[in-house]
């Protein structure tokens, strides 16, 4: 039971997660504010015989404090979340340099659609891996989510990236892995009986060893 | 049709003709039976969605172990008594719809909108007593409609309350078809209900107020109740225009959710949280009204800061407005439009920051009695601020991309509707009982309950902000299917177990409820030493409520006030130093 | 309601007259070439013109006490908010 | 004694907005209706941006000529009814009831042509799920001189017309019980509040209609 976040594996991660823990703190200091002030006066202000509550209409003073101090603190958070989103979610953050993949996406499974040798999307050399989703480290990946029934939702916890997938919108994300590994895809979104199963595989490879898993893999496809 | 009839029934029946007992009790118009019939229809539909949340435990905690007495339930539900996938997404969907909508809403709207507006403002019942009654009888059905979804074939509605499209608008995805529409029905049925009974509160509320009984002189659940009767207003008609056009794309054949032929699957979600966020503030203003009340009762000093206590619940009403795309931060809705939803979210936390400090500036300096309604009040502040510092997580974009749809959310649910509501629900309750049914609850039970229910309520619901922290989804069948989540199964087994204490610790509050009304004490007409006209007329009230129109001299929450030697000065009691408003006539509309 | 009219009576049938002469207006612009931008425009601020007189002179507003008139109003900002919300999705 | 509020209309001038009750529940519950209109029209604009291209020519489809006259009809209930009102207002009994049948007649007939429309569109080929395959109309989209698909343009037609239509019909019947009650003499030169308050209702879903018919049919 436990408050820190578990690995990430993401360039943006880093940003996210600081702003968790920035929500964290604040929101921390604002509990313990609450809920000791609350412990205290029940304490120190329960009732005791022949004693009457001091008769206090309020302190305009005090009202203005407590409505400036997190008027500002949630504008703080605003304008600092503000960056983040966009460069994660910005209608056009994705690096120009990110391997694109189509991923066609139907209960309850992903297909990931690689680009194949000539290096085009929707050519005839395009070959497709079911829930798997094979990246180089370091280099950005982006995915154009492409739902074929109902509305799921692409989630690896992580990279920090969960974006749903809705029939007939063109969607799409991007992200940058950071470490060699193999990461679980979770779909996110309620999206029928087996949503509970729509379990994909990300494999982070190091540039050599992705070169050579298309290599095999293009291979593969010509033997077909 | 409104006719002259409908308001000057009251009157009428203020001579004393005694009523045959259909008319007394099942057909009355009298608001304070049918808030109590609201009351026993909610605590009915409050027991089911419990035992379906329990149901949903088990299988979270124990996915591989056959629910006890599961063999009782049909094959197409779980056969051998393990809960087959498409059944546990019925039971999320409708645990979700049943508390939202036929536990809480009716609970804190139907029950103390009804109990509370008339007698608090000195009316002798609502503007249109037979709307009301109207509203109550188009409810029941609804809820048994709902109900019936169960046993149809296919199984009930399960695309979740929130019902995204295009999985609930054809019945390919999920195989239900039937369960789908009689879902939309209902809730359309239920809406007409909820509008009926907001015309009447609203009306009520802005006519019907006792000489002296100012706007500024309206207890603050009486504000509240009036600015969620607003927001039903304006809130339910849209999900009523957004379930029947669901509707027709299941049966007629119309395209408005369906992608395939032009039709757009977010502007469901648009339509459906544009109702949603204004109804979960439905859910949480009346119960913030009737906690400010108790907790000025119990601290036995005035409301800390009562006009900005008022600013604050319409603000939050306004707010509530223009943040529904918080739900769909993730739903590739256009990002510009995610950050200005960000913005607006996280300035809720304002007027929520004015109301839980001046809830605690209320108890500085009181002279604090603790009882049930106080405790569960002063459980409410505790609880609900967990809740709403939750939902400052959610509302930044960056750090929801992270926690949306998964139990981070859940968590933060059960806070502020758990902690939040129902908690206020049951201050309200023990507090006002004494009202409705003339008898004090057992106080010793009281406690008993709010500390056990307090204890397991928060080791039932806070370890879910772990596993969401964590990345655990919500709405899935079992965990068990993700390496990730292995670690989390023993966090999940423990959940479960408190999660069914938690049901259980709730049968002290269930015997106290119902013995307590044949055995509990005679309660006198101010067991609490409140200043509330409610107090000034005998417990039970009679039909009518008042012998003659009360004149209001005072706002409600003039505890320990210098004037007076007790320490309450009820609204109705003229000192020497006021001036007579129904003399002068006086009335500030 | 209360006994008598509280106000003098408006001639009904010019308001009607003049309802009628609008939405004639409206058939034509419908089926004349012009621009459709343009054509919806004016459609629309006469379709607003006509629920005006309908409101004003009909449902006695332009007689009415101004919490009556804002009873009235104060839904309309919110079918604003969501429709323009919404439309952002298609200029952005 | 009773309540003020229950009292003759000047004594409820003491609290609350100077309307009576039903009055003023009934412009409350006119804003209820304000929200539902907004889900059927928000989305029909929403969604006419989404796909313009299943929008036809106004007319070409649509039958205009018919709805015109529905809504000259539905122009003339409207004054037939606040001159009903305005009857009753001078106390004259007799016009109060000739005016309620003439509005009850005049609604109860836009209903009947919103029928008759509707089956004409139907039997040509117009259905809420788009063309109704091999009809009339889907030859014309077959030959190119209709859109290819009308299948949101039929669901948000059907939707918001019959709407208004079920809201008419819910207009007659109440008129027709309000009428009845004039006819026994229940209402008087002081206290009509009936007739005024199904006069709101009804004005409203005219008003409503006034829009429906410039963005369904002209725009
Ligand atoms: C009673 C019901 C209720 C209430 C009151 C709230 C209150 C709030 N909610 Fe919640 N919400 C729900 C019921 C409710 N919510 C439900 C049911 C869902 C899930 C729907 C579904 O998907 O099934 C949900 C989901 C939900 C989401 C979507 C999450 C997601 O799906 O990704 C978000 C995102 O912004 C959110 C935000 C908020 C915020 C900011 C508040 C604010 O109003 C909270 C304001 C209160 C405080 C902030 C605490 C008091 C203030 C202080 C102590 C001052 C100090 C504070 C600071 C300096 C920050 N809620
Ligand atoms: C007010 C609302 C409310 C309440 C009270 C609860 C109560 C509980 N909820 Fe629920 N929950 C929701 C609203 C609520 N929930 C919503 C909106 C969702 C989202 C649905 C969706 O995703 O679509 C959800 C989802 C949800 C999930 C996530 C499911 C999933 O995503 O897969 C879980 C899982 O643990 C859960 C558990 C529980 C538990 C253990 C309780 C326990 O607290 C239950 C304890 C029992 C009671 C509180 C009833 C006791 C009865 C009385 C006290 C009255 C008796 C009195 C008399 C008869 C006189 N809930
Ligand atoms: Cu796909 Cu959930
Ligand atoms: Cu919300």
């Amino acid at each position: 039971m436990s408050w820190i976040l578990p690995p990430s594996a993401s360039t943006f991660a880093g940003d996210i997660d600081f702003l968790y823990y920035l929500i964290l703190v604040i929101t921390g200091i604002a509990f313990v504010v609450v809920e000791a002030g609350i412990l205290l006066f029940v304490i120190k202000y329960r009732a005791r015989p022949g004693r009457k509550a001091e008769y206090i209409e309020g302190s305009t003073k005090a009202e203005i404090i407590w409505t400036a101090v997190p008027a500002v603190t949630v504008v703080i958070i605003g304008l600092m979340s503000a960056g983040v989103w966009n460069n994660v979610k910005g209608r056009n953050s994705t690096p120009r340099n990110a391997i694109p993949h189509q991923v066609n996406v139907r209960q309850f499974e992903w297909d990931f659609v690689y680009r194949g040798a000539d290096g085009q999307l929707g050519t005839a050399d395009d070959f497709t891996v079911r829930n798997q989703l094979h990246i180089p480290v370091n280099q950005p990946v982006a995915l154009q989510l492409n739902a074929e029934d109902v509305i799921h939702s692409f989630f690896v916890p992580a990279f920090r990236v969960k974006q749903d997938a809705v029939p007939g919108m063109a969607i799409s994300t991007w992200f940058e892995a950071t470490e060699v590994g193999e990461y679980e895809i979770a779909c996110a979104e309620l999206c029928g009986l087996g949503h509970y199963r729509m379990r994909a595989m990300v494999t982070v490879h190091s540039a050599a060893d992705y070169q050579q898993w298309l290599a095999d893999r293009t291979a593969a496809a010509d033997e077909e | 049709m409104a006719t002259s009839a409908v308001s000057l029934e009251p009157a009428a029946h203020t001579e004393a003709h005694e009523l045959s007992f259909l008319r007394k009790y099942i057909f009355s118009t009298d608001h304070k039976i049918i808030g109590v019939q609201f009351m026993l229809m909610s605590w009915v539909f409050l027991v089911f969605g419990g035992l379906m949340a329990m149901m949903i435990r088990w299988q979270l905690g124990f996915p591989d172990r056959a629910l006890p007495g599961g063999q009782l339930l049909p094959e197409t539900m779980a056969p051998g008594g393990i809960l087959l996938p498409e059944f546990y997404n019925s039971l999320v969907t409708m645990h979700g719809t049943i508390m939202v909508f036929f536990a809480i809403m009716p609970l804190l709207v139907g029950v103390f909108g009804n109990f509370l507006i008339p007698l608090k403002i000195g009316a002798p019942d609502m503007a249109f007593p037979r709307l009301n009654m109207a509203s109550f009888w188009i409810a029941v059905p609804a809820g048994i409609l709902m109900m019936a979804g169960f046993f149809v074939e296919g199984g009930h509605a399960s695309a979740g309350w929130t019902q995204y499209a295009p999985l609930s608008s054809d019945p390919q995805w999920t195989g239900v078809s039937t369960g789908q529409q009689i879902w939309l029905l209902s809730i359309a049925i239920l809406g007409l209900a909820s509008i009926l009974g907001a015309t009447n509160y609203i009306t009520t509320v802005v006519n019907m107020r006792a000489p002296g009984m100012t706007w500024f002189r309206m207890p603050l659940s009486i504000w509240a109740l009036f600015i969620t009767a607003i927001l039903v207003l304006l809130a339910i008609p849209i999900l009523s225009g957004a379930a029947i056009m669901l509707f027709f794309d299941q049966t007629i054949g119309t395209h408005f959710f369906d992608w395939t032929d032009g039709g757009q699957p977010i502007l469901w979600q648009h339509l459906f949280w544009y109702f949603g966020h204004p109804e979960v503030y439905i859910l949480i203003l009346p119960a913030m009204g009737v906690v400010s009340d108790i907790i000025a009762n119990g601290s036995r000093k005035p409301v800390f800061g009562y006009h900005s206590m008022v600013f604050a619940i319409i603000a939050i009403a306004f707010l509530g407005w223009i943040v529904w795309g918080h739900h769909m931060f993730q739903s590739g809705m256009n990002p510009t439009l995610g950050m200005t939803f960000m913005i607006s979210t996280l300035l809720i936390a304002v007027p929520s920051a004015i109301k839980t400090f001046n809830w605690m500036g209320t108890m500085w300096r009181g002279n604090i009695r603790f009882h049930v309604p106080m405790l569960h009040a002063v459980g409410f502040v505790a609880m609900f601020v967990i809740g709403g510092l939750s939902g400052v997580f959610m509302a930044t974009t960056p750090v929801d991309i992270y926690i949306h749809d998964t139990y981070f959310i859940v968590a933060h649910i059960h806070y502020v509707l758990f902690g939040g509501s129902l908690f206020a629900i049951f201050a309200a309750v023990t507090y006002w009982y004494p009202k409705m049914f003339g008898r004090m609850m057992n106080p010793a039970l009281g406690k008993i309950h709010f500390w056990l229910t307090f204890i397991f309520y928060n080791l039932t619901f806070f370890p879910m902000h772990n596993l969401g922290v964590y990345g655990h989804m919500r709405r899935i069948y079992d965990p068990s299917q993700y390496e990730f989540l292995a670690p989390l199964a023993p966090l999940n087994k423990f959940i479960t177990i408190n999660a069914l204490l938690l049901l259980v610790v709730q049968l002290p509050f269930v015997w106290n409820f119902i013995m307590s009304w044949f055995k509990g004490e005679q309660a006198t007409d101010n067991p609490w030493e409140a200043n509330g006209l409610e107090w000034t007329v005998p417990s039970p009230p009679p039909h009518g409520n008042f012998a003659e129109v009360p004149t209001v001299y005072r706002g409600p929450y003039e505890y320990s006030s210098p004037l007076v030697e007790e320490d309450y000065l009820l609204q109705t009691r003229k000192l020497s130093s006021d001036f007579d408003p129904a003399a002068a006539g006086a009335q500030e509309g | 309601m209360a006994s008598g009219p509280a106000h003098a009576q408006p001639n009904y049938w010019a308001i009607w007259a003049y309802l009628l002469i609008l939405t004639i207006v409206e058939l034509g612009v419908a089926f004349l070439p012009w621009s459709k931008e343009v054509q919806i425009l004016i459609l629309l601020g006469l379709a607003i013109w006509k629920a005006l007189l309908v409101a004003l002179f009909f449902m006695h507003l332009k007689w009415e006490g101004n919490r009556m008139r804002i009873f009235a109003i104060a839904p309309l900002p919110l079918t604003v908010i969501i429709v323009v919300a919404v439309l952002t999705e298609y200029v952005w | 004694m009773a309540h003020p509020a229950l009292m003759s209309p000047p004594a409820r001038r003491e609290v609350g907005a100077d309307v009576y009750n039903e009055k003023l529940g009934m412009w409350i519950f006119l804003g209820s209706e304000v929200m539902f209109f907004t889900a059927l029209i928000g989305a029909y604009i929403i969604l006419r941006f989404g796909s313009p291209e299943q929008w036809s020519a106004p007319g070409a489809i649509l039958n205009v000529p018919v709805t015109a006259v529905n809504t000259f009809l539905l122009i003339c209930s409207s004054v037939t009814m606040v001159k009903a009102f305005a009857a009753i207002q001078e106390g004259d009994q007799h016009r109060l009831k000739m005016y309620l049948l003439a509005t009850v007649a005049i609604g109860a007939s836009f209903v009947g042509v919103q029928i008759y429309e509707y089956t004409a569109l139907i039997h040509e080929g117009f259905l809420p799920s788009g063309y109704a395959a091999g009809s009339e109309l889907a030859q014309h989209a077959a030959d190119g001189d209709l859109p290819a698909s009308i299948a949101i343009y039929g669901s948000s037609f059907y939707t918001m017309t019959g709407f208004h239509g079920f809201h008419v019909s819910m207009g007659v019947l109440c008129m027709t019980f309000v009428t009845w009650k004039a006819f026994r003499g229940k209402y008087t030169k002081e206290d009509h509040r009936g007739v005024e308050v199904i006069g709101l209702y009804w004005h409203f879903v005219d008003l409503v209609w006034i829009i429906l018919f410039t963005i369904v049919y002209l725009v």
